[in-house]
């Protein structure tokens, strides 16, 4: 018996330092809380969108292969965190994913003519997946999928990819997600089978993998700002006569916000590594790092709005907007149950270990 | 101990049909209308029970009310519940305090409409710098002769858009004094200068900023001696709640102060157990059957009526966080149409589960936050008071 | 429609006063902490039991039928949260229910030969039931199983009573209850099928139902008295010169676990009234103020030995008896997994009420 | 970023080789043994160790120690855990500060000794009135001549009754004095008068109270200047863990204080597993089938990575609840049998369940309570020390 040891190494690479300085600094200026809430209730701003574009973040995680600059899944879950930190009105997680996942299929050899390929490397035209297909078959809730006229999905064993001409109405929600339902059997919706059978499943699953760990990035983003936000606050503000920062009622909710902070945001550039670069090993992770996300997000934000008191429940609070964020961006997915059901296959694959393990048994 | 089935009198149940009646006269159902908590009774359903004595059914009918018991009022509470009404118009808190510290004038002319529910009245204590602590209030009143002059601005003065009265906390001295130099007036609403502005809240609630920009009043609108105010406001926080209902064991236990969350936990409960029951699973059976939808339900449940059994003050914030708790749970277990507002195709029930996760951190706030409720609890369990 | 109100009236008569008075003079005088460190790590004196016998305290919640005083189970469950409140070594929460069990049978007319009846009604022949076998059927655990010599359960669609000349091991736990594993097919066990059908099924399930709420009423005094002794500590501990009662992060669990005894507490007598009295209605009260009870106790022993600091988790500390207790007590009886299953039967009866009503619909 | 396997170097397998034959040789593991963070490393595998080095294994080998990295540390830890045997033993943080403080004598006579881990420490800080307020110390050393004379007590001396040494804390001064009067000593514990009571903590370990009755030492066992106490004891507290040790991103993050608790809740999940796969349902399937008790199996694992997530000094709190939480919940999930001991029929894996429900409390206490990281880590925040 050896011992497996493995790094546990989470500094970032100097490039990777460059990329989120240029995103922050991007995002900071670009998407400032006013243009977020003008782009409510649809969730998308254009002009932002073309500032995407135009420097060139949609091809960052995309496969040199495919027309993209070749990074991977961690740069795409630094820029996931950096999107959250502004709650940029942007689908560019989305579209990214969803780009990996079609470059995937491009290089497994799929045609994909019913679909204009620059277009859509350029953003020109937006690609979505959707996440709740990889368990329920119909009409379905898509993230990004009211400013999508492309989206992935798998369907009876096969992906497949629907389009449509016009957008697909959005389904009103408190977070102003650009979400919408879309169906196969819709209308306006043409479908095309892309691949089937065990490489389709495959592909599909690694991708759907790569959705929630950018996904959880995003809402680590969320979480953050609020963190820094709510620490702010608590420091500014004064009853009876001291600041709130020195009430512990108050400072231990912000140690506990700190707490999940880090620990999610840890555990999702983890995941995007050991994804990127061994598929194979943990592949719970990812389920993982979206359901610590969602919890973590969730409880943190709803803290850092208590402790705004009054101020933190009004709709014209900074805090009160990444709040309902939370759970449009976390719950599109399709929630944590759905999490923790995918990481039971670890469960089994634990059993087998101990299975094998003589030192500890159960006597009865 | 008795947890057993009120039978209703005949008395009883014509005034419950009554209200039905009133009811459906005047209004329409609208199912969205969960966080009821910050709107208030609407105008002709108020005008009618105020006729009847019924928006302070417990008072005499000689002094506006209806002479009713605690059954009465659970019957109103319920009904108002049951039709999604917002029920939030009682001035019971104030009418004492009118009554031991009001002016003459104030008495004879404005009290009266004040009982029958006819007007209406709103709270200008916090102020944009001052949640909590009252005793740091800036807005200024000046006397000039047989006047009043004030200026200044209150914060979370919820109804002060359709109110006809607010209750107003004055500094008559220096700040530096606190509590010394604090004196209350009864404002009326269309005096020229008041301004209410509103402020939206998480949930779809208004509450506002009202200003006050030389405001000028007789001294008929004074409430208690001038620099006493604190003794004034002090008095509807140390008056019991329908102190003067004889008590038939009905009322949640000793009132507790989380009812009005509960029932919208019952709400939350019920749409979420309407979701599954409409929902199948991929093997065609209805999502009851989930083992974990079924456990998730349960605990929601289970949380319910642990918040029936609470009581008082602790009612409050134990009721605030396991509505807070659900809302997230629930959406959790019916993501992603969880998320989905009313009326939206596929939403749940009223959309209920995504307006209440938006409305659920203001239960943990307004009227206190559940922080100050625990102190207060902590110091009624003897022990000192906090840092 | 018309409008359905109950009472809610907590209150206790004067009788259930004095029998309060009584049972925490009575324990607190011949239960002292000496007392039940001493029965440890059996859980049982026979002393203390002896006084219980003299005391007549085991008779107060028989039907007068079977020889008993007639009290109901809001006594009984009066009496749990005493017996809990001094973590009392004896079993008079299963005895008794168990007691009731049998003389409700005895009132079916079923012939209990193979127990002597008047050894029993004195406590001199000490009964106990086998909640797990609910549904489990075989070798399981019995609380009280080490000190009984009779125990109830319901197997195969019948109640059954195992009897066994000498007392089954202690299965070995750190709360130090008398658990013992008990089994039909044990070599030393007698089994007599005493009642099948549905009216057996009506009966165990009553039967079940007062153990999950006399348990749980045991389970509140536990918290009760943990709750007083960690608001003492807190008043004369001293760090830094003040006493830590005057710190939020003590001061708002003691504000916390108060509120987990009173919801706990409430539950329970109501749950006791209502299945004394209308059986019929809401029969999830039981399997509720169990689950509740429960959860609240662990929660709240662990914070009340953590107020203690560093003391709490001595041996010596008495909170650390209290925080051991709960676990087995709690527990024995199958824990809150399958309270909660229960509970759902409530969710079937919501969804026909609400299928029923006009105001509310889903929409898709 | 790197989270790769680390191909061990062929002297590094051998290396683990020899541990676990020193370990097979030396101890037969006690399954019962989870809360291994109270008990000491067993006497005959220190002795081979200290032989080797690796009690400090990071000190270069003329002081004491193998001059080994990173890897083999964690080599060490793994293999400790793997083998369920204490690893306690370090005086790591005490090093420096003898090297630093310590009279010549002993750095001379003690300090070699310490340094192979052949001789061993304890700490005698807390007193029964003051846990976390160390400045309140009144176990009192005066002088007399070229000797000490010390009197007094100490709670939660940890091994100090199979330590050769402990770190005393006296009061050399006017108690009112606080940090000003104390002076620090390294007291051999076979010194008459120093005596040490067992204290039985929940989940089964032990620490003591130590009496200190006219113990007379000489002068040589003082560390540092005559009242300069403070400075001493505090200097452990500022000296990094492993400092000298060239980092290769091994260690869990930034070597997490909570990761011999995450350790123990990895334990507690592969228990929980196991009794899952080894029992079946009703209808014959395995327990590991049950949709309830794999969501609270996955949420036992979710913890537990997120423990691995954590880090330094915030992986104290969290580890610590994490375990207390999983605990309760993995006993419900396989109650009633999560209440039985290890050993007792029926019992699971190693009646690991239970017993961590009664070890729990003490992780988030000793070492500093929650409450206490919380404050330190709310300061690193940059907010003001609290109330």
């Amino acid at each position: 018996m050896t011992l497996v040891l493995r790094r546990n190494d989470y500094t970032l690479t100097d490039e990777q330092d460059q990329l989120v300085d240029m995103l922050r600094s991007l995002f900071s200026e670009q998407s400032a809380i006013e243009v977020v809430r003008a782009a409510e209730p649809l969730g998308f701003d254009q002009n932002l969108w073309a500032t995407v574009q135009n420097n060139g973040l949609l091809t960052i995680s995309v496969p040199e292969s495919a027309g993209g600059d070749g990074g991977g899944l961690v740069e795409l879950a630094l820029a996931g965190i950096e999107v959250g930190r502004t709650a940029a009105p942007v689908p560019l997680i989305d579209h990214v994913v969803t780009m990996r996942l079609l470059a995937a299929l491009k290089g497994a050899g799929v045609a994909l003519d019913a679909l204009d390929w620059d277009a859509a490397l350029s953003g020109d035209l937006i690609v979505s997946m959707a996440p709740i297909s990889t368990w329920e078959l119909g009409a379905q809730l898509v993230p990004s999928g009211a400013v999508a006229k492309a989206v992935v999905a798998f369907k009876d064993g096969s992906i497949i990819l629907m389009t449509r001409e016009t957008n697909a109405p959005q389904a009103q929600n408190e977070g102003c997600a650009p979400v919408a339902w879309w169906s196969p059997s819709d209308a306006d919706v043409r479908t095309a089978t892309l691949l089937d059978g065990d490489l389709a499943a495959g592909i599909w699953e690694l991708a759907h993998r790569e959705w929630r760990i950018a996904t959880a990035a995003s809402i680590v983003g969320l979480m953050a700002i609020s963190s820094e936000i709510a620490r702010s606050y608590a420091l500014d503000r004064k009853a009876f006569g001291v600041t709130i920062a020195k009430f512990q009622a108050i400072s231990h909710q912000l140690a506990d916000i700190h707490m999940d902070v880090v620990t999610a945001r840890n555990m999702t550039i983890k995941a995007a590594w050991l994804t990127e670069n061994e598929p194979a090993f943990r592949p719970e992770l990812a389920a993982m790092s979206m359901a610590h996300a969602t919890r973590a997000a969730l409880r943190s934000t709803a803290k850092a709005v208590h402790i705004h008191g009054g101020m933190g429940i009004t709709n014209e609070a900074d805090i009160s907007l990444f709040y309902r964020k939370v759970s449009s961006w976390a719950l599109v997915g399709g929630g944590i149950r759905r999490d923790l059901d995918d990481i039971g296959n670890a469960i089994d694959r634990r059993a087998q270990e101990l299975a094998a393990s003589a030192l500890i048994s159960s006597n009865r | 101990m008795d947890f057993s089935q009120v039978e209703l009198t005949s008395d009883q149940l014509v005034f419950e049909k009554e209200i039905r009646e009133l009811i459906s006269e005047n209004w329409t159902p609208n199912l969205s209308h969960i966080a009821v908590d910050h709107d208030r009774m609407p105008k002709p359903v108020r005008m009618e029970m105020a006729k009847r004595g019924w928006i302070h059914p417990d008072l005499a009918p000689d002094a506006g009310g209806a002479g009713l018991g605690e059954i009465e009022l659970e019957v109103i509470t319920n009904l108002f519940d049951e039709y999604y009404i917002p029920a939030n118009v009682s001035s019971s808190l104030l009418i004492p305090t009118l009554e031991k510290f009001g002016s003459q004038w104030l008495k004879e002319n404005v009290l009266p409409g004040i009982r029958t529910g006819e007007l209406t009245t709103c709270l200008g204590y916090s102020e944009p710098d001052n949640g909590s602590d009252m005793a740091a209030a800036t807005t200024r009143a000046v006397q000039d002769g047989d006047t009043w002059v004030i200026n200044g601005q209150k914060m979370w003065t919820t109804w002060g858009n359709e109110s006809d009265y607010v209750f107003l906390l004055t500094r008559t001295g220096a700040v530096e004094e606190k509590h010394r130099t604090l004196t209350m007036f009864l404002v009326p609403m269309n005096t020229p200068g008041v301004d209410a502005t509103p402020v939206w809240i998480l949930g779809g609630g208004r509450t506002n900023v009202t200003f006050y920009s030389d405001v000028t009043i007789s001294d008929n609108y004074r409430i208690g001696p001038v620099n006493d105010g604190w003794s004034v406001m002090s008095e509807p926080l140390a008056t019991e709640h329908g102190a003067g209902v004889v008590t038939e064991g009905v009322a949640p236990v000793n009132g507790s102060m989380g009812a009005g969350f509960s029932r919208v936990l019952q709400k939350l409960v019920d749409g979420a157990i309407q979701w599954a029951a409409s929902r199948t699973m991929a093997d065609g059976r209805s999502r009851l059957e989930d083992p974990l939808v079924r456990a998730a339900l349960a605990e929601a449940m289970l949380d319910l009526e642990m918040c029936w059994n609470a009581e008082g003050e602790l009612g409050k914030p134990m009721s605030a966080e396991a509505l807070a708790k659900q809302a997230d749970k629930l959406a959790d277990m019916a993501a992603p149409e969880g998320l989905l507002d009313f009326g939206v195709d596929g939403s749940i029930a009223a959309g209920i589960i995504a307006s209440e996760r938006q409305h659920a951190p203001g239960t943990a706030v307004y009227g206190g936050t559940t922080e100050i409720y625990r102190n207060n609890l902590a110091r009624r369990l003897g022990l000192p008071r906090p840092y």
